[in-house]
């Protein structure tokens, strides 16, 4: 059947060629390589759609599609095949369409914010973004663990390249060093992971390929040991207990997501990558190498369910990340900071939900998120035009009024990161805590519990997002201008205001995909995503297997509880942050109230020396280490060699003063030996 | 089967060229060698197109363009001139012709002086090469493995840096006395082996000691002490060309003072003649006694991974990092050969290839920087990235490649080992100990990074008086013809990796193995 | 000053030590050897089979002189030993016109450059002291003590 | 009665230690060449005396060669000694030490 | 008394023909020396052509009758003549072969390296009458005329290495050379006197026959053997009576170290495996049993000492010349692996190693001697610095000598390689790990030093004193063919070995 699937690889095949085109040709085209990028994405998001469309079974009956395409390495016998393949289901549909659209506005957008400023080097920067998009679409559709861990690894690649475009000075090259460095550290876990996962069953898909003969997924299989005997479903546990086993892979796979989606302790990085281009900070965050992390949990949620202490753990970082993120947000003065910490709390809010068994409401919140924060951070880029790149907020004040289609557009972001209803975040935010309330409450045991606790986290971090959200907005657009710069500011072009337009749109009305409030409220039946990703054509990506899947083997389970109230809570919690920032912000010469907090101010401000401690980690501790190996190396080891060398002709040089040169002594020597040799093969009668 | 193949004609033409190069004027000797040297790569592809032989070589596979003529008797035991080509010789074969070409075309830049010596010694390594990687008899594979010392040696000794002397000196010991060593033990084997050998054809030998029982006593050594101690002294021979810890000192000193065209044979080809003997000896002849001490040969290879790697972090110049991460990259090898897993042993071939592409392109490019600016120390650049925009770039996607970026061969090459090392039931605690070693491409993405951000990106400077410049065509060509391998060879490893792994599935079967 | 022999007061005693030890070596071995009596000779005359047994006619040597070996070949090449040790001789002992040129081969004609032989001695372990090794350095007497 | 021969060989070893002795201790080319001849005659003394014991002339006849051949031998060395002396101005062997190490 | 060679029977005592040639040459020499008794350039020339032509025909003669199997097991058996005083086989042929190569390219050098010297008669006569000692010593087969050829092949050679006169250096070699040998010759034959002693005959076959495995007189016959061993010590130049070997090859003139290190050298080792495989196998231990007289292993502390103390003073050494002459003590370290691991049951594999070295050791020894007689002959000097960036000048020579060096280091570009490896292979096969680890370490160690010379002669800078002006041609022609027969031995081995390996299982 030639249809769209036939299609899907040219999704990111089409950001390649943009990438070959704006590497070599880029230098000779009007926009320096944009261009290519800008097709090549609408290309992309128009076959995503097409795509999305035929999985929702508008275009026919609903299908999904997994098939292997390639093979990169084949063992032979008693040794794994590794493919390459694509796999369309409901989730990467979604998510292709997520991608392309951000990464299609991000090129246009990158006209005004890097060619309209006259910025060199910009078929290297088309070519970058094209090469991200790319590995994300790539990422996206990927239908094995090897094949996913190799664009996650890529995107990492990009985002070096990217964060690092500003090479000249000496800020960029060093915060992209940290974010590959810091990623790789995560993803060196992943790998471990993904080699086990192969080594343990034999293959890594994250759903069944039919064909002439099935191929099983390592969720399906792992379900299959969990459920009968490890030998039955031909899995190698490696001597452990195979809910162990399950669990220390899940967990090393989780080092890749906490490196990529910036979540504890190995969120450093993310801050830093501000030091990159807006606009692909905007592509970093919203849909690219954040989102991956998460997605990736997502993609193989049918193994996470098996594993109630990698749920926990999941749930946990989450819940953590979200609140630690959220306290460092209040105290930052530059924009984009701002917006990086938010970046952290938010994908901390989707791991809390995938912890907590709410499948559908982390990829509601990974969709609304990927939108508003998408819209915030071009936003943002639209406001560091104006201000000539100028980022700290205390230098802005007023740009209300000079600049509206920013300032309203950021205005829709703002409310739906803080959670306002009714804009997109609320409807996501609101369900991400009521599932970790509800599957808290409902779970017996520890799990139960530490889902409270993520829970409870998360709860708290709902009011400090909507402060420093609004600290942001009031600080930059209200009051009055406290510098000329942001009296006069510079004017954007349709190429900002257009992705801003259609993103702000976008986050105000994206929520309303599923309002499950809403939904239970009118017992209308309006909570699409729900029934978006509770059916599909391959069952056991399905939240409906997810959901036996945590019944029977983590014991989640969701408690009866209407989601009504809480999200009244959580409601009231961020209204009581916007107020309080209104308070002390949206006033015409705003103090720096971080001052009061005192010592806590400095602790937050070094993002509770996380930094300090992981650079130590590097300089204090493995430098020194590789410098005390360096002089073990050229002292001993080394040392060795050239003392062998060295004792010997200090021997030879010893030794042939023997030959003194008087006959009578050699005589006296020939004696002597002669003497030696018959007392002992002759008087002693031999060696032995 | 033929008398002379293939396989003698393109060592009569690097050898011929050799000499026909050191005549030639300086001026056009660069020039005539690379000419002379395509012919190689040429011959090499097609060899690599009409292959068809199938199996390993010395377990009784089908051979291809092998040939066979007796040449000497040592006592009862023949020598004979035996070549022939299985799928793990193929690509080593073809990683020597492109690399030796490559190398070739770098070196029309640094090298101003006696240039026809130069080339022509560069031919004769080839030659000798080749040998290594083709010959099916130990007295003639010995004879080209040893006659590469020579060339290396006036390579490095007369083109090399400051301590030109002491490294060639340095290196030429150390690699004559590992070859004494590993003689030994392999001559314990042979006449240990009695009457059921009486040449020294290595597949004959290699059949002979997979046999339960072949094996005598000698000298009253009982037939398992005796593989151990030729399993050591071999081993040990081996291990200083890999080179493993702690046999390894005489590698940054070669690779820092060589001339850059020749650190990337040193690092691309040499260094893999140690690990294909190991592969061709050791792990093929000596299993069980390779098995039985797995743990111990595995620590060797794990520490030389995280061993390597630390000290690649702690040097600062550009060729040390490099020739120091070429110590890590090689203990994978030695990981993914004591798996005995499909992937362990293909993975470890692949990425000999993998690793000789990605480390000579590494060393090329830091070769066309120095070049330009005269000097290699961290601290005396930075910003190179603004003179010379395509070969940093060259540079990056190289230091990516050798981090192991997927879709570039040292991914493949690593993920295999990983995979196979992984599983391995011989490994003790494999999973562990394979997890230990991963860490390195966490370290080695630490220092390349490092590296990078100090010389090729922040504000343009340079220590040394030299006016920087873009790089000429032919200095940037061999980097881009390199870069393109890699990445070829990252996409589709099936290009080599289907007949490695045809060559490497029957060292899994029969013999001593329980099973596989 | 005459020249009639004069005690010899320069006698390296500790080296004469060396032959005394060899003689109490050989003479435990020998001693303790027990050898038969003697077979003697018996009839005929032991010139002339000395003389049978130089020109290999050994079928003439008398049965009571045992089993004589021929000596033709030493014979033979003695006669040229002694050819060529006149020759070595009278080569060696024939006076120059002008002998009084004394060269030192071992200088390899560069006396006069001999003194900056100590070149790169610094770089290299192998050179190590070769200054202080000149070939005419230590002729004065410096070297006794080895041994 | 036939003397014993483990005597004879006690004889000879003594004239043997006695040359070498000669050798070891004393500097004069001479002298050196002196206490060749009598380690030289050392062995004829076995030879003679063992010719005796086993009744075959061998011995004797090589005996003869022995000195022969010791002639020759002093020819060269007197040689030798006349070059070093016009050499060195002395016939002192441990003068000629130019060359050692 | 009637021997075929290829296919004619002729008198036995043609097949010594190879020594004849070398006799019949010396008096030639003598001959042309009566007629013109004062030599002038012309018949300089004629001189040299017919000792190069008389040693080269003795080296083509032996070859010939190597190749068509005189006294060897495949036609003959072992030749023997005179009573069983002489004996042809392919031993002996063997050696001639190395001796009158080495001779040849002896006599071709020195033409050139003579010019203008005085006494060119008496050094070619004495040249061809040494050789001819030697080629005899091959042949030997009784202690009386082993004594004597051995002494032909001495008394020459310290007439040689006096050669120029009114040098210190020379004559300061020659007498250490002989002061040496002839305390070697007295202990040598006292040791052959006392051998009579315990078995009552001389020659090597009878000696065997009457001592048995169980000798009367183990004492007496001990102290004789260590006796005669330590007097081919002398002729081998190995330890302890190597002593004189690096005076007299750094005094001697350049081709007479040659030839003194490479023939004299190999002559004394046939002579050493003949006697001691022929005469004292079954008392060493050969046959089995307990050895009465354990030179077995007296022989592997010999090599092992050899090896070590000519390595180690070569290492440091500063001439070029002295650093030859201690490797030379090394190789005969190597070489006596032949003797000191012949327990194998498979002795001619452990033997044909040695021969073999011998054989290659004659060409790239000889010939390295050779390039530091043009190095004396240009007068650069002799240390490794004045050979310092030589080969600008004379790349060539420098590229023999490259050849020499890395072959006697046994690197495979000549056949250095193959005989130093048969021999590591060849204590492998006895079981000898010692010698085997002796090997290696020394080995290593003179890679160093050679290196030392390919260093100064490629890597280093010259330093413009010295120019070369000449390039004489025999002696550029003697260098050159050592170099290519070098090179050529690597393949060619294969040719020599079944030669070596049947003549060394012959004495068994």
């Amino acid at each position: 059947m030639a249809g769209v699937y036939d299609f899907v690889p040219a999704v990111a095949l089409l950001p390649f060629l943009a990438f070959v085109v704006s590497l070599f040709a880029g230098e000779y085209m009007p926009k320096r390589g944009a261009e290519a990028g800008i097709i090549a994405t609408a290309g992309s998001l128009a076959l995503s759609v097409w795509t999305l469309l035929t999985v929702a079974g508008i275009t026919g009956p609903a299908t999904s599609f997994n098939e292997n395409l390639y093979t990169w390495v084949a063992g032979g016998e008693g040794a794994v095949t590794l493919n390459f393949g694509i796999l369309v289901d409901p989730l990467s549909a979604l998510m292709l369409v997520i991608v392309s659209l951000i990464a299609f506005l991000v090129h246009v957008f990158s006209l005004g914010y890097m060619n309209d400023e006259g910025e060199t080097g910009l078929p290297r920067y088309y070519a970058g973004l094209g090469l991200f998009s790319a590995s994300m679409l790539a990422f996206v559709f990927s239908n094995n663990l090897l094949m996913a861990f190799m664009f996650f690894e890529l995107v990492g690649l990009c985002s070096y390249l990217l964060i690092g475009f500003w090479f000249r000075e000496a800020a960029p090259p060093s915060a992209a060093k940290k974010a590959f460095l810091v990623t790789r550290f995560g993803d060196y876990f992943f790998l471990i992971g993904v080699v086990g996962v192969f080594a343990t069953f034999g293959t890594g898909l994250f759903a069944p390929v039919e064909g002439a003969e099935t191929l099983a997924s390592f969720p399906e299989l792992a379900e299959e040991a969990l459920a009968g005997s490890a030998e039955e479903a031909g899995v190698n546990t490696f001597g452990y207990d195979p809910g162990t086993w399950f669990t220390i892979l899940g967990l090393l796979v989780l080092g890749g997501v906490v490196g990529k989606s910036a979540q504890f302790p190995l969120h450093t990085w993310l801050p830093d990558a501000m030091e990159g281009p807006t606009p692909v900070s905007a592509l970093i965050h919203a849909a690219t190498m954040v989102a991956a992390g998460v997605y990736l949990v997502a993609r193989m949620y049918g193994f996470y369910a098996l594993s109630p202490t990698a749920l926990a753990v999941i749930a946990l970082i989450g819940g953590f990340t979200a609140l630690f993120a959220a306290t460092m947000g209040v105290v930052k003065q530059e924009l984009k900071q701002v917006l990086a910490y938010s970046t952290i709390s938010q994908y901390g809010y989707m791991m809390l939900a995938l912890g907590a068994g709410g499948y559908t409401a982390a990829v509601f919140h990974l969709t609304t998120h990927a939108v508003f924060k998408a819209l915030l951070f071009l936003g943002a880029g639209s406001v560091i035009i104006a201000m000539h790149h100028e980022e700290n907020m205390w230098t802005m004040g007023g740009l209300r009024d000079r600049m509206p289609v920013t300032y309203y557009t950021f205005l829709s972001g703002s409310l739906a990161l803080a959670g306002i209803v009714p804009f997109a975040g609320f409807w996501s935010k609101d369900e991400v805590l009521f599932e970790a309330l509800i599957h808290g409450l409902g779970s017996e045991g520890a799990i139960g519990t530490l889902l409270l606790v993520g829970y409870a986290m998360g709860l708290v971090a709902v009011f400090f997002t909507a402060f420093y959200t609004f600290r942001m907005v009031f600080l930059t657009f209200h009051g009055e201008p406290r510098t000329d710069t942001a009296r006069d500011p510079e004017p954007v072009r349709w190429n900002v205001k257009g992705p801003l337009t259609v993103l702000g749109i976008g986050a105000a009305t994206v929520g309303f995909i599923n309002m499950v409030p809403v939904a239970e409220v009118t017992g209308r039946e309006i909570d699409y995503l729900h029934k978006w990703l509770a059916h599909g054509d391959i069952s056991v990506t399905t939240t409906e297997h997810y959901g036996e899947l945590l019944h029977t083997f983590a014991g989640v389970d969701p408690a009866e509880l209407g989601p009504v109230a809480p999200g009244a809570v959580s409601l009231v919690l961020a209204l009581a942050g916007v107020g309080a920032a209104w308070k002390l912000y949206n006033v015409p010469d705003p103090e720096e109230h971080t001052d009061k907090l005192g010592g806590a101010k400095t602790v937050l401000m070094h993002n509770y020396y996380l930094d300090e401690f992981q650079v130590w980690l590097a300089t204090g501790v493995t430098v020194p280490l590789a410098r005390a190996a360096d002089k073990f190396d050229q002292g001993v080891v080394d040392g060795v060699v050239n003392g062998i060398s060295s004792v010997s002709l200090f021997g030879g040089s010893r030794f042939r003063r023997i030959q003194s040169g008087v006959v009578t002594n050699y005589a006296t020597l020939m004696t002597l030996s002669l003497v030696l040799l018959l007392v002992v093969f002759v008087v002693a009668g031999g060696v032995v | 089967m033929a008398i002379a193949g293939p396989v003698e004609a393109l060592m009569a033409v690097a050898l011929v060229g050799a000499f026909v190069v050191f005549l030639a004027p300086d001026d056009s000797a660069g020039r005539i060698a690379t000419l002379v040297s395509l012919v190689p790569v040429a011959g090499s592809l097609w060899m690599y197109a009409v292959f068809d032989g199938s199996g390993n070589g010395l377990l009784g596979g089908d051979l291809a363009f092998e040939s066979s003529a007796a040449w000497i008797a040592l006592g009862r035991y023949e020598v004979a001139w035996h070549v022939g080509l299985d799928g793990i010789s193929l690509p080593l074969l073809l990683l020597t012709t492109v690399l030796t070409t490559l190398a070739l075309v770098s070196s029309w830049t640094p090298i101003d002086e006696r240039q026809s010596q130069f080339y022509g010694l560069v031919l004769l390594m080839e030659a000798s090469l080749i040998g290594v990687f083709t010959a099916l008899d130990f007295f003639v594979w010995l004879v080209f493995w040893e006659f590469v010392l020579i060339p290396m040696y006036f390579l490095i000794g007369v083109w090399g840096g400051p301590r030109r002397k002491y490294a060639a000196i340095k290196f030429f010991v150390y690699t004559n006395v590992a070859t004494l060593v590993m003689f030994v033990g392999f001559m314990a084997l042979v006449f240990g082996l009695g009457d059921s050998v009486s040449s020294f054809d290595l597949p004959a030998i290699a059949q002979a000691l997979r046999t339960p029982g072949e094996l005598g006593t000698f000298f009253g050594i009982d037939p398992g002490t005796l593989r151990l101690v030729a399993f050591t002294l071999m081993f040990a021979g081996f291990a200083v060309k890999v080179p493993v810890f702690p046999l390894h000192t005489w590698l940054p000193d070669a690779h820092v003072e060589a001339p850059t065209p020749v650190s990337v044979l040193l690092a691309g080809v040499l260094l893999k003649m140690g690990t294909y003997a190991l592969l061709r000896f050791n792990f093929t002849m000596l299993q069980e006694t390779a098995i039985a001490n797995a743990g111990v040969i595995v620590a060797f290879g794990v520490v030389s991974v995280i061993y390597g790697a630390l000290l690649a972090l702690a040097q600062q110049d550009l060729k040390r990092i490099v020739a120091y991460s070429s110590i890590s990259s090689m203990g994978y090898v030695i990981l993914g050969l004591v798996a005995f897993t499909p992937y362990g042993f293909g993975g470890a071939t692949f990425q000999m290839i993998a690793h000789g592409l990605i480390s000579g392109l590494l060393f090329m490019v830091v070769g066309v920087i120095y070049n330009e600016t005269h000097t290699r120390m961290v601290g005396d650049i930075s910003g190179m990235a603004d003179r010379m925009p395509w070969t940093v770039g060259v540079f990056v996607a190289a230091a990516f490649g050798y981090m192991g970026l997927p879709l570039m061969a040292g991914f493949a090459g690593e993920y295999l080992i990983f995979q196979g090392a992984f599983a391995s039931t011989v490994i003790p605690a494999a999973p562990l100990v394979t997890g230990v070693a991963m860490f390195g491409i966490v370290i080695v993405a630490g220092y390349l990074l490092w590296a990078m951000q100090r010389t090729l990106f922040g504000e343009y400077r340079l220590a040394t008086d030299y006016d920087v410049s873009r790089a000429p065509v032919h200095d940037v060509v061999p980097l881009v013809v390199l870069l393109a391998l890699v990445v070829a060879l990252g996409v589709q490893p099936r290009l080599v990796y289907d007949m490695i792994q045809d060559a490497v599935n029957p060292l899994l079967h029969g013999g001593v193995l329980p099973w596989w | 000053m005459t020249t009639r022999p004069r005690l010899v007061t320069d006698v390296n005693y500790r080296n004469g030590a060396a032959a005394v030890a060899l003689f109490a070596v050989m003479a435990w071995t020998f001693v303790t050897a027990q050898f038969p009596a003697p077979l003697g000779f018996g009839e005929g005359s032991i010139t002339a089979t000395i003389g049978y047994a130089m020109f290999d006619l050994l079928e003439q040597v008398p049965d009571g002189h045992g089993e004589t070996e021929g000596f033709l070949v030493a014979f033979l090449v003695v006669a040229v030993v002694l050819d060529a040790a006149l020759d070595g001789a009278v080569m060696l002992a024939r006076r120059e016109e002008d002998d009084s040129v004394v060269t030192a081969l071992a200088d390899g004609g560069r006396r006069a450059l001999g003194a900056g032989a100590a070149d790169e001695s610094g770089s290299d372990p192998g050179d190590a002291g070769s200054g202080a090794a000149g070939p005419d350095a230590g002729d004065a007497g410096t070297d006794g003590g080895e041994s | 009665m036939a003397i014993l021969s483990e005597f004879y060989l006690l004889l000879s070893a003594a004239v043997f230690s006695i040359g070498l002795y000669g050798i070891l201790t004393r500097s004069n080319a001479l002298v050196f060449l002196m206490s060749v001849e009598l380690m030289l005659n050392a062995a004829n003394i076995n030879l003679v005396a063992f010719s005796f014991h086993y009744g075959n002339v061998t011995g004797q006849v090589f005996s003869l060669f022995t000195m022969a051949l010791a002639a020759a031998e002093v020819a060269i060395g007197i040689g030798i000694v006349l070059v070093l002396y016009r050499n060195f101005e002395d016939i002192d062997v441990t003068k000629a030490a130019t060359m050692r190490w | 008394m009637v021997v075929e060679i290829g296919g004619f029977a002729v008198a036995d005592w043609v097949t010594l023909a190879p020594t004849l040639v070398l006799v019949a040459a010396s008096l030639l020499v003598f001959l042309i020396d009566t007629v013109e008794p004062r030599p002038g350039s012309s018949s300089n020339a004629v001189l040299a052509a017919v000792t190069t032509v008389g040693s080269l025909l003795a080296f083509l003669v032996a070859g010939y009758l190597l190749v068509v199997g005189v006294g060897q097991e495949r036609v003959t058996g072992p030749v023997s003549m005179f009573n069983g005083q002489l004996v042809v086989d392919g031993m002996s042929l063997f050696f001639v072969v190395i001796v009158g190569s080495v001779t040849a390219l002896v006599a071709l050098a020195s033409y050139d390296y003579l010019a203008g010297e005085a006494y060119q008669a008496e050094y070619y006569a004495l040249v061809l009458l040494a050789a001819t000692g030697m080629s005899l010593m091959a042949s030997a087969n009784s202690l009386a005329t082993a004594f004597v050829c051995l002494e032909l092949s001495s008394l020459p050679s310290y007439a040689l290495v006096a050669f120029y006169k009114d040098n210190r250096g020379s004559v300061e070699a020659s007498l250490k050379y002989f002061l040496v040998g002839a305390l070697s010759s007295s202990v040598l034959v006292y040791g052959i006197s006392l051998v009579y002693a315990a078995s009552g005959r001389l020659q090597f076959g009878a000696v065997a026959e009457q001592l048995g495995a169980r000798p009367e007189f183990a004492g007496v016959l001990g102290v004789g053997v260590v006796m005669v061993l330590l007097g081919f010590a002398f002729k081998t130049a190995s330890v302890p009576f190597h002593f004189w070997a690096p005076e007299a090859y750094e005094g001697a003139p350049a081709p007479v170290s040659a030839f003194l290190s490479s023939a004299s050298k190999a002559a004394g080792f046939v002579l050493a495996f003949r006697l001691f495989l022929t005469a004292f196998p079954e008392v060493g231990g050969l046959a089995g049993g307990d050895p009465a007289v354990d030179w077995v292993v007296a022989v592997q502390v010999l090599a092992v000492v050899t090896m070590f103390v000519g390595n180690f003073a070569a290492a440091t050494q500063e001439k070029v010349k002295r650093m030859l002459a201690y490797s030379s003590v090394g190789h005969a370290g190597y070489v006596l692996i032949g003797l000191a691991a012949i327990s194998a049951p498979d002795s001619g594999f452990v033997l044909g190693a040695s021969m073999m070295h011998l054989l290659v050791y004659g060409f790239m020894n000889t010939g390295a001697f050779l390039f530091v007689a043009l190095a004396e002959q240009w007068g650069i000097g002799r240390t490794f610095q004045d050979f310092n960036g030589l080969s600008t000048q004379a790349p060539l020579a420098c590229a023999a000598m490259t050849v020499f060096l890395f072959s006697l280091a046994g690197l495979p570009i000549g056949g250095g390689f193959i005989s130093k490896l048969y021999l590591l292979a060849a204590t492998a096969k006895a079981g000898t790990w010692l010698l085997g680890a002796a090997l290696i370490v020394n080995s290593a160690l003179s890679l160093y030093y050679y290196s030392r010379v390919v260093k100064a002669m490629w890597f280093e800078e010259p330093d413009g004193t010295v120019e070369i002006e000449s390039y004489p041609t025999s002696l550029y022609a003697a260098v050159v063919i050592a170099a290519v027969a070098t090179v050529v031995l690597l393949p060619a081995f294969g040719l020599l070995s079944p030669s070596a390996f049947n003549a060394a299982s012959g004495l068994f």
